[in-house]
């Protein structure tokens, strides 16, 4: 379910026609390290979604403290082994606080996942637009995006943070406060790498094709450039997510965080810092949560650029019917048919 | 069929060595392949390439392999050289090459075999080179890995073997990235690369598709006199009889993956046994031969004397498209080279004109310019009346869908990730003038016209012969209905039976729709076939200009004699007598 | 009481001259400059260079809070109704460069802390001295401050605008420090302020991020019976993670070994390990600085208007958590007074609404209900996004917590601290609840109750501290009459009267005070913690 | 060429006019009063106007601009209080808090964020394409599961929890390493080498994954060409082909990320910096933005967009030299 979201919402996917999509999907879906990088990531959003079922399955919620949970002369390392782990408390305990890590963890899930994709995707499509737009467009454009991207990157999160305080109303929602801010002050690097290989692309003869063609700079953009600008742009945002996770907790300290006491990886792993020798616990879940998005994303990513490059699936036998049986006899009609309802 | 295998070779005793064995002894043939089949997995199921095949080469001799596009020529080339590992395809039997196994050998032997004792020569020479190093480099750099010679030895050799495939000024022209060469000099250094390892056998996967006919004829003298020379064997891929007629000493002639006849090339050409081969040879267009072609309307056969003639036919308001002075010119300062040098041409409405002229003489970058892919430097475009020569992007629109062009290198302009059938139907989706459905039709309708399965429209450029793709080039250029369309070398590695159905196509467009050609090519027979009017280019410049007749017929300028003389012809007896007469003038081969 | 930790440290053997001492901070000595240091602030380093006219009697514990003479002879001469303060100078005083060290000195480095290129120091001098309010400093007005006499170069006479018995602990702070004019460099001064205690600034690089002091041979510790100087030299670096700076001193390392650090608080690795480490426990010091962490009412933000909801939300608080958030038992105490629990403020036990360890929910429900809200109540808590003052996210999270047990559901809004601080001490934009801290100028009732509960000191348009702007006649002439009072115990026992009165008042919500826990490095000697600051007196300490 | 020079040189100017403009503007409207801020928490409205004027930033703030302005231009003079600072051109004005100026304070501090930058990106260069030719030549080996695995982890992770690490295992527990501190290039070469190690190698560890993904695909991309396959049929090794001919490949999006890393680099290291106690660029920033010191502001954010700017045409020039075909605009 998450990955056809993922697919269909990924700018990439979207490019080709009908048709190449299905084939794309059918090429994804035959690579063992996609369904695996898939799978986890639906659980992860599951975990999310279920945040509340599965800390009321724990018998816990997020925000209760548990005073005596924690040795407060120690400052307040979590009594009991493991940070406190216990039948009660999964996980263990927040230090400090008390607070139930687990219950923490399934509801920070819901932040991070929501900011940092979100924020990933925003830089994604900011940074693909403006990338291809430099590299495609004449000398002025380039110059004018070319000096946007350094003036965005010279300016300092900080000021940029503080000057969107000034003018964001208070009420604003702070996770698309954050997806936002977040989005708009990473798109630098995909732009960048677009742009470069955009410049290397551009003098191919396909490309020179598809102008007689009749297609302008955009359509030029979509359908001849897009698949191939895939490979780096899905690898990078891949990466980009981890740090939009860190991102988040970080902007907390500007005052554009997350409300406490809602909880987010990113915002446990920055209080967990001073901890890791006390409590590793505390540290090592968020990081571990983090690390398996990871993970699971550049998996994902690399299957998804193998699906968009035809010569490896064929080199992985990817996306044949049934390997090694024989095709169907309505396998040639099937495909296009499919292909025309879907376009339509 | 293992019956004729071991009567082609010369130096036939017995079977093979097994894989692994000590290659410099071997005992056998230098080349034996065994019921070696090749399948590809596609979306649509598995494509048996090569289906069977078995045959043998002795060292120092000459095989041959024709047939028609598509029939597996290359994918046997390939096996020789163990290229088809890691590519998803399923390979059966052995291709033992000097007794190494192509088709198992590892680590040493492997390396050993590919370069050392077997070179290969691409078919597509633009996509063959590393677009990121010079070209003297890369060919120092592979002559390095078999000789471990010193990078100045190596650099020394590679300027020796690009001078030795014609390239001229080779020295500075090594230094020179893969770009900046035309597409014939791009296919001599993909040459020059296999000749400087000297290898025990050379495999050519269409030598010479690209190449004018004097470069063509010097190029095949060069291969035959380094088999006479270093005896190494030869096995040449290619569609063009004529070329195999002076080149080799047996043929195989395949279709569909098997071989369909085998012998010497005196027999298969002299006397073919099947019909298939018999059709083959009909089907040769011949330079000296007018063109049997339906008498076009007066304009179009109207005499040509001077650029002033043709000025005055501009006014007459039949000229679609028209040059005057163009120029272009590559590079800055000291580098700056004038790739095309003041040409002024018309092309009226209807009209063929052919352009032919020596590798590097400008052609296609005339061609880029008349469909203004790239801006002229100086001179003047007008089209339908309407000056485009320095128009940008945006004003271009309206006419962008009337100019097409077939590109010369049919790899670099196909979209390697997106299936053929979208690259052709971009163009009618971009108008947005139709649904989905009848895209989708028109384009199957093109593929069929063009001699390609309609079912194919979901396969990817890689999935495909060098001929075919040169055809989905040709079904793009056409999808727009265009008005005028360049055609950089459209028919270079078709066999001939589909060249015939190709040009016969054009005609036919050409009849329907008034389309106006500029039909690029070094291969003089078919721009006879053609052509109304031909155009001779040699270093930018237009030397002959006239009906196609004419110049064929009473060529008036030296240059264009030379070309004319230079013509393979099917006899292989003629061939190689032409080849003697040529010894004694030619370039000395060092 | 105060604990005497810090004299367990390096108790054994008697401190040696000589070594090189490390300090590792995390904030930089920025501005080192005897004119722009608040009287808190910068109390510790700089007493190294500026030596005062009186200054803080360097024993552990409560003796510490004492005040003595340091350039004079003794801690001032107060004229009847205190108003008029006479000091002399002890005799063979001399700066780094030999100059004898005179009263003109003196009086020309109080009046550069009045100019604008100089600001930072604390506003007493400015309130107190006759004529000082419109003062701009030496170098607008030449004039100078008629306040201040120097009848010879020995003597010096402060005339005040009202009694303040306080003036011989105002008399410590570093504006006291002799400039000579001959060398004063302005705003410049800092790179190299000229030294008239036992050490000299060498080398003071990024501003303050990194110091070097060597001994100063002009000082003579005949004249100065409080400093030492055992190291040889005393290398400061700021700028330094809290954790590293833990990190460092537990490890000890190389020089770290001589290392100690005046503003870093043991982290929870350490803290966690001290019970079990006697080592590492015998190198904590614990220091009590006078400071109250507190939940701040503003009365004209409803429902704060009403006393009931303020007293429901006294007795709802969860001081166990609070403490929590503030790093445990070992770094807080819990407060139900505002005045901080030392003698020398004239600490009083009291506690009007009794919450116990964890909160009274019930009390405070039926406080609400009186108040008129039975089903409870949604309040904005407003906070700083850095914890740095205990007044960040954990601690409003910890209050989010309490409240809700008492039906109060509390809505938080995070400011960034900056934006934070420019909100609650401005009159106009303060919100009805929100944390603030309050730390001792010097020890004693004035400056601490003064400025946060006198109606006088209430700034329209400035920066006001008077958070919950009572303007009470009893309260402003109480506050009146112990100021004049010249005996400290005396004062400070009317001073916890006073804090007894308001704190009934429910304006504050005292949480807790901040205990200093601190480590030293392995081969630091003589550690002494006075309650005055705190923090080891680095005047004091040697190296093995 | 120098026509492209000339160009760019606009270019970077037109950025820092700006960017400059923009801080002024962001700055305007942001909370905080520079002047309350310099004054001390308990200065009288009396003293902060008196500051203020000081500051200057009582004048309007076009005004202020065109003072900076000329200042950059014709330089400016400083009252010290006992007498007046010279301040040449070009004069990026001094701190509000420290009456320091600009350019001193940023001198002082280039060097540090240079060092930390630049030997981080050798590091992680080094660490990021290594692993992206090892998993594009290894793939599926343990030592390529590994250090994808490595690098991976710490894109995961801040450098406060990495760093931290780093530095308690092997400064405390092991005490192999010094505690990083900065010692000067110039005067002791090694110990500025040993001072700075963990801050590279945290960073390294951070930046590598990216490196190592994009040259990994990049890679993959180029081995999957045509004129790889002539080098392969010339029995060229398959390392070669990886280091010598894809890696050429894919080197247009690692110059694009370092020049983009490099030049951002310069003001947003603040996180390595603070942790490992490093006096650079990225501390004077977060400390002059929270002291709303805005001639450091401005002058740090030049010095960032100076950087990017230079980055960026540095790895324009890279492109046009790896591939021909890209020609400079
Ligand atoms: N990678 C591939 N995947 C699927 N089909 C392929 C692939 N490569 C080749 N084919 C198919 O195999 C057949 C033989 O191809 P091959 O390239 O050997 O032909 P060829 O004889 O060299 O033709 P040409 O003269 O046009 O170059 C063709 O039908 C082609 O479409
Ligand atoms: N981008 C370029 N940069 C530099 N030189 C170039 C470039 N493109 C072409 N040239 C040079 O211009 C000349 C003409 O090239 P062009 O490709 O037009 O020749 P051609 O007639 O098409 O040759 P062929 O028959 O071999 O394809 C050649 O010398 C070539 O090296
Ligand atoms: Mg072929
Ligand atoms: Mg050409």
């Amino acid at each position: 379910m998450s990955t056809e979201q993922l697919l269909t919402g990924d700018p990439v996917a979207a490019v080709s026609p009908a048709a190449g999509a299905r084939q794309v999907w059918r090429r994804l879906r035959a690579q063992p390290a996609a369904l695996a990088g898939g799978a986890v990531l639906v659980l992860l959003i599951l975990i999310a979604a279920a945040a509340p079922l599965l800390a009321a399955a724990e018998g816990q919620d997020p925000t209760t403290y548990h005073d005596a949970l924690v040795n407060s002369a120690s400052g307040g390392v979590p009594t009991g082994p493991f940070g406190g782990v216990s039948g009660a408390h999964w996980l263990g305990v927040e230090p400090g606080t008390g607070r139930d890590l687990f219950a923490r963890l399934v509801y920070g899930a819901q932040v991070s996942l929501l900011v940092s994709v979100g924020a990933t995707v925003v830089q994604v499509v900011i940074g693909l637009v403006l990338g291809l737009a430099a590299g495609l467009g004449n000398r002025l454009l380039d110059q004018v995006l070319a000096h946007t991207t350094d003036v965005m990157l010279a300016l300092p999160t900080l000021v940029f943070a503080i000057a969107l305080m000034a003018i964001v109303p208070a009420g604003f929602p702070r996770p698309l406060l954050l997806m936002l801010v977040i989005g708009l002050l990473g798109w630098g690097g995909t732009a960048r790498v677009v742009r470069a290989q955009t410049l290397s692309l551009k003098s191919l003869d396909y490309v020179a094709a598809a102008r007689l063609g009749g297609s302008g700079a955009w359509r030029v953009a979509r359908r001849e450039l897009l698949p191939s600008l895939a490979a780096p742009v899905v690898t990078y945002a891949a990466l980009l997510l981890p740090s939009n996770v860190v991102s988040e907790a970080g902007l907390s300290f500007l005052g554009v965080g997350v409300r406490p006491p809602t909880s987010s990886w990113g915002q446990m792993l920055t209080s967990a810092t001073t901890w890791f020798q006390a409590d590793p616990m505390y540290v090592l879940l968020p990081s571990l949560m983090i690390f398996i998005t990871t993970l699971s994303f550049a998996l994902l990513g690399d299957a998804v650029r193998t699906a968009l490059d035809p010569r490896a699936a064929s080199r992985l036998r990817l996306g044949g019917r049934r390997r090694g049986a024989a095709p169907p006899p309505d396998g040639g009609a099937g495909a296009p048919a499919g292909g025309t309802e879907a376009a339509a | 069929m293992s019956d004729s295998a071991s009567g082609v070779g010369a130096g036939v005793s017995g079977a093979g060595a097994g894989p692994g064995a000590g290659a410099a002894a071997a005992p056998g043939p230098l080349v034996e392949v065994r019921d070696l089949v090749v399948e590809f997995p596609t979306g649509e199921g598995p494509v048996r390439a090569v289906d069977g095949l078995s045959f043998a080469l002795g060292a120092g001799r000459a095989l041959g392999i024709v047939g028609e596009s598509g029939s597996g020529k290359s994918t046997v080339a390939f096996g020789l050289l163990g290229l088809h590992r890691d590519t998803g395809a399923r390979v059966g039997g052995s291709a033992l090459v000097a007794g190494v196994d192509a088709l198992t050998a590892e680590g040493d032997d492997l390396r050993r075999l590919r370069g050392g004792l077997a070179a290969m020569v691409f078919q597509d020479p633009l996509s063959a080179l590393d677009p990121y190093y010079a070209v003297g480099d890369q060919i120092a750099e592979v002559y390095r890995v078999h000789t471990r010679a010193a990078r100045a030895a190596a650099r020394a050799r590679a300027v020796e073997v690009l001078d030795r495939v014609g390239i001229p000024d080779a020295a500075r022209r090594s230094r020179a990235r893969p770009h900046e060469f035309s597409g014939g000099m791009r296919q001599r250094a993909v040459i020059a690369m296999a000749l400087a390892c000297r290898p025990r056998l050379l495999v050519a996967d269409e030598p010479t598709t690209a190449l004018d006919v004097t470069v063509q004829a010097q190029i095949l003298d060069l291969l035959h006199e380094l088999r006479t020379e270093t005896g190494a064997g030869l096995l040449l891929v290619t569609h063009d009889l004529g070329v195999v007629a002076g080149s080799v000493d047996d043929v195989l002639v395949m279709r569909e993956g098997r071989a369909v006849e085998r012998g010497t090339v005196e027999e298969v050409l002299g006397a073919p046994r099947e019909a298939y081969t018999r059709e083959l040879i009909a089907a040769v267009p011949r330079a000296d031969v007018p063109a049997a072609r339906p008498v076009r309307t007066v304009e179009a056969v109207r005499e040509v004397r001077d650029g002033a003639a043709c000025a005055t036919d501009a006014a007459g308001g039949e000229v679609l498209l028209e040059a005057s002075g163009l120029r272009k010119e590559f590079g800055r300062g000291a580098g700056l080279v004038p790739a095309v040098d003041g040409v002024s041409l018309t092309v009226g409405r209807g009209e063929t004109l052919g352009v032919v002229g020596e590798s590097g003489s400008g052609k296609t970058t005339l061609g880029r310019m008349l469909v203004r892919l790239i801006e002229p430097s100086a001179g003047g475009l007008r089209y339908g009346g309407r000056e485009i020569g320095h128009l940008g992007e945006r004003q271009l629109r309206p006419v962008r869908r009337e100019l097409q062009m077939v590109f010369q290198d049919p790899v670099s302009s196909l979209n390697p990730r997106r299936s053929i059938g979208e690259s052709i139907a971009d163009p009618l989706r971009a108008a947005g003038a139709l649904d989905d459905r009848s895209v989708r039709a028109r384009v199957r309708e093109l593929l069929d016209r063009v001699g390609l399965d309609p079912a194919w429209y979901d396969r990817y450029p890689h999935e495909f012969s060098g001929g075919q793709r040169q055809r989905v080039g040709i079904a793009r250029a056409l999808a727009p209905e265009p008005k005028l369309v360049v055609c950089d070398e459209p028919v270079s590695a078709l066999d001939v039976t589909t060249q015939a159905n190709i040009v016969g196509l054009l005609g036919e467009l050409q009849r329907e729709l008034g389309l106006s050609l500029v039909f690029i090519a070094h291969d003089l027979a078919v721009v006879r076939q053609v052509s109304d009017r031909v155009l001779v280019m040699r270093a930018g410049r237009v030397v002959e200009e006239g009906p196609a007749d004419r110049v064929y017929e009473s060529p008036e300028h030296p240059y264009t004699k030379g070309l004319l003389a230079a013509v393979p012809v099917l006899d292989p007896a003629e061939s190689e007598a032409r080849r003697l007469a040529r010894a004694g003038g030619g370039p000395a081969a060092g | 009481g105060p604990d005497k930790g810090g004299d367990a440290a390096g108790g054994g053997d008697a401190p040696k001259k000589g070594g090189k001492l490390l300090v590792l901070n995390q904030t930089p000595m920025t501005n080192f400059d005897p004119a722009r240091e608040y009287t808190s602030g910068g109390g510790n380093i700089p007493s190294l260079v500026f030596r005062t006219l009186t200054t803080r009697n360097r024993a552990d514990g409560a003796a510490g809070n004492k005040v003595v003479p340091d350039l004079a002879t003794n801690t001032g001469e107060p004229s009847k109704d205190a108003t008029v303060w006479t000091y002399h100078l002890k005799s063979g005083l001399k700066f780094e460069d030999g100059t004898p060290i005179t009263t003109a000195d003196v009086k020309y480095g109080i009046e550069r802390s009045f100019a604008p290129e100089l600001s930072g120091g604390a506003p007493y001098l400015r309130d107190w001295l006759v004529g000082a309010a419109d003062y701009q400093g030496p170098y607008k007005d030449k004039k100078g401050l008629s306040a201040i006499e120097t009848p010879d170069a020995k003597t010096i006479v402060f005339h005040l605008n009202k009694p303040e018995g306080d003036f011989p602990y105002l008399a410590t702070q570093t504006q006291f420090t002799p400039v000579p004019k001959a060398k004063d460099t302005g705003t410049k001064y800092a790179d190299h302020p000229i030294s008239s205690g036992p050490y000299e600034v060498v080398k003071n690089e990024n501003n303050g991020l990194e110091l070097t002091f060597k001994r100063n041979p002009h000082w003579s510790a005949k004249t100065d019976g409080q400093r030492k100087d055992y190291p040889d030299t005393i290398d400061v670096k700021g700028g330094l993670d809290t954790a590293v700076i833990n990190q460092r001193l537990s490890a000890g390392s190389g020089p770290d070994a001589a290392a100690i650090t005046t503003d870093t608080n043991l982290g929870p690795a350490e803290l966690a390990k001290v019970t079990g480490d006697k080592e590492l426990a015998s190198r904590v010091g614990t220091g009590h600085f006078g400071e109250t962490d507190y939940l701040s009412f503003n009365p004209k933000v409803k429902p704060f208007d009403n006393p009931k909801v303020r007293q429901a939300i006294a007795y709802a608080i969860n001081r166990t958590s609070a403490v929590n958030a503030a790093g445990g038992s070992s770094l807080a105490e819990p407060a139900t007074t505002f005045l901080p629990n030392q003698a020398a403020f004239g600490y009083t036990p009291y506690d009007p609404f009794p919450a116990g360890k964890s909160g009274n929910p019930a009390k405070a429900k039926e406080l609400l209900k009186q108040a008129g809200y039975p089903h409870g109540l949604t309040i904005t808590l407003t906070h700083s996004e850095s914890d740095a003052n205990n007044s960040g996210p954990a601690m409003a999270s910890a209050v989010q917590g309490a409240l809700k047990a008492a039906g109060i559901t509390v809505k938080l809004d995070g400011l960034e601290d900056n934006k934070y601080r420019q909100t609650v001490h401005a009159v106009s934009t303060e919100p009805g609840l929100f944390f603030s801290t309050w730390g001792a100028d010097w020890p004693s009732g004035g400056p601490f109750l003064a400025p946060i509960f006198d109606g006088r000191q209430i700034v329209k348009d400035g920066s006001n501290f008077n958070n919950a702007q009572l303007d009470d006649a009893s309260v402003n002439s109480t506050i009146d009459r112990i100021n004049k009072l010249t005996d400290h115990a005396a004062a400070a026992k009317q001073w916890g009267a006073l804090d007894q009165q308001i704190g009934a008042k429910a304006l504050t919500v005292p949480l807790l005070h901040p205990v200093y826990k601190r480590l030293v490095g392995k081969d630091v000697r003589n550690v002494v913690i006075s309650d005055w600051t705190g923090v080891l007196d680095i005047s004091q300490v040697a190296v093995k | 060429m120098t026509r492209y020079l000339f160009r760019r040189v606009i270019g970077a100017l037109v950025v820092l006019l700006v960017l400059s403009i923009v801080i002024y503007a962001a700055f305007y409207v942001a909370p905080g009063d520079p002047a309350q801020l310099t004054c001390g928490a308990r200065c009288s409205p009396a003293q902060v106007e008196q500051v203020r004027q000081r500051l200057g930033v009582d004048a309007p703030f076009y005004l202020q601009y065109a003072r900076f302005l000329g200042g950059v231009v014709a330089g400016r003079d400083f009252s010290t209080g006992t007498g007046v600072l010279h301040c040449h051109a070009p004069c990026l004005g001094v701190s509000y808090r420290t009456s320091e100026q600009v350019t001193s304070l940023i001198g002082e501090r280039l060097p540090v964020t240079a060092s930390l930058a630049l030997g981080a990106m050798v590091l992680w260069l080094l660490l990021g394409v290594g692993t992206g030719l090892m998993s594009a030549l290894r793939r599926g080996r343990f030592t390529e599961r590994a250090l994808t695995a490595l690098t991976l982890a710490g894109n995961a992770m801040p450098v406060f929890v990495i760093g931290l690490l780093l530095l308690v295992l092997f400064c405390s527990t092991l005490q192999w390493l010094p505690f990083p501190d900065y010692v000067s290039l110039t005067s002791d070469p090694q110990q500025w080498f040993w001072g700075l190690l963990l801050p590279w190698v945290s960073l390294a560890l951070i930046e590598s994954a990216k490196y190592a993904r994009l040259t990994r695909s990049s890679m993959l991309e180029t081995l999957a060409e045509d004129h790889i396959r002539t080098f392969r049929a010339y029995g060229v090794s398959e390392r070669h082909l990886v280091t010598r001919h894809a890696l050429r490949g894919a080197l247009t999006p690692v110059i694009a990320l370092s020049a983009l890393d490099l030049g951002t680099m310069f003001g947003s290291a603040v996180l390595t910096e603070s942790l490992f106690g490093l006096p650079g660029l990225g501390r004077l920033l977060v400390d002059s933005v929270a002291q709303i010191d805005l001639p450091v502001v401005v002058g740090l954010v030049l010095v960032t967009g100076f950087c990017v700017v230079v980055a960026n045409a540095g790895a324009d020039l890279l492109y046009a030299v790896i591939d021909r075909r890209v020609v400079l605009q």
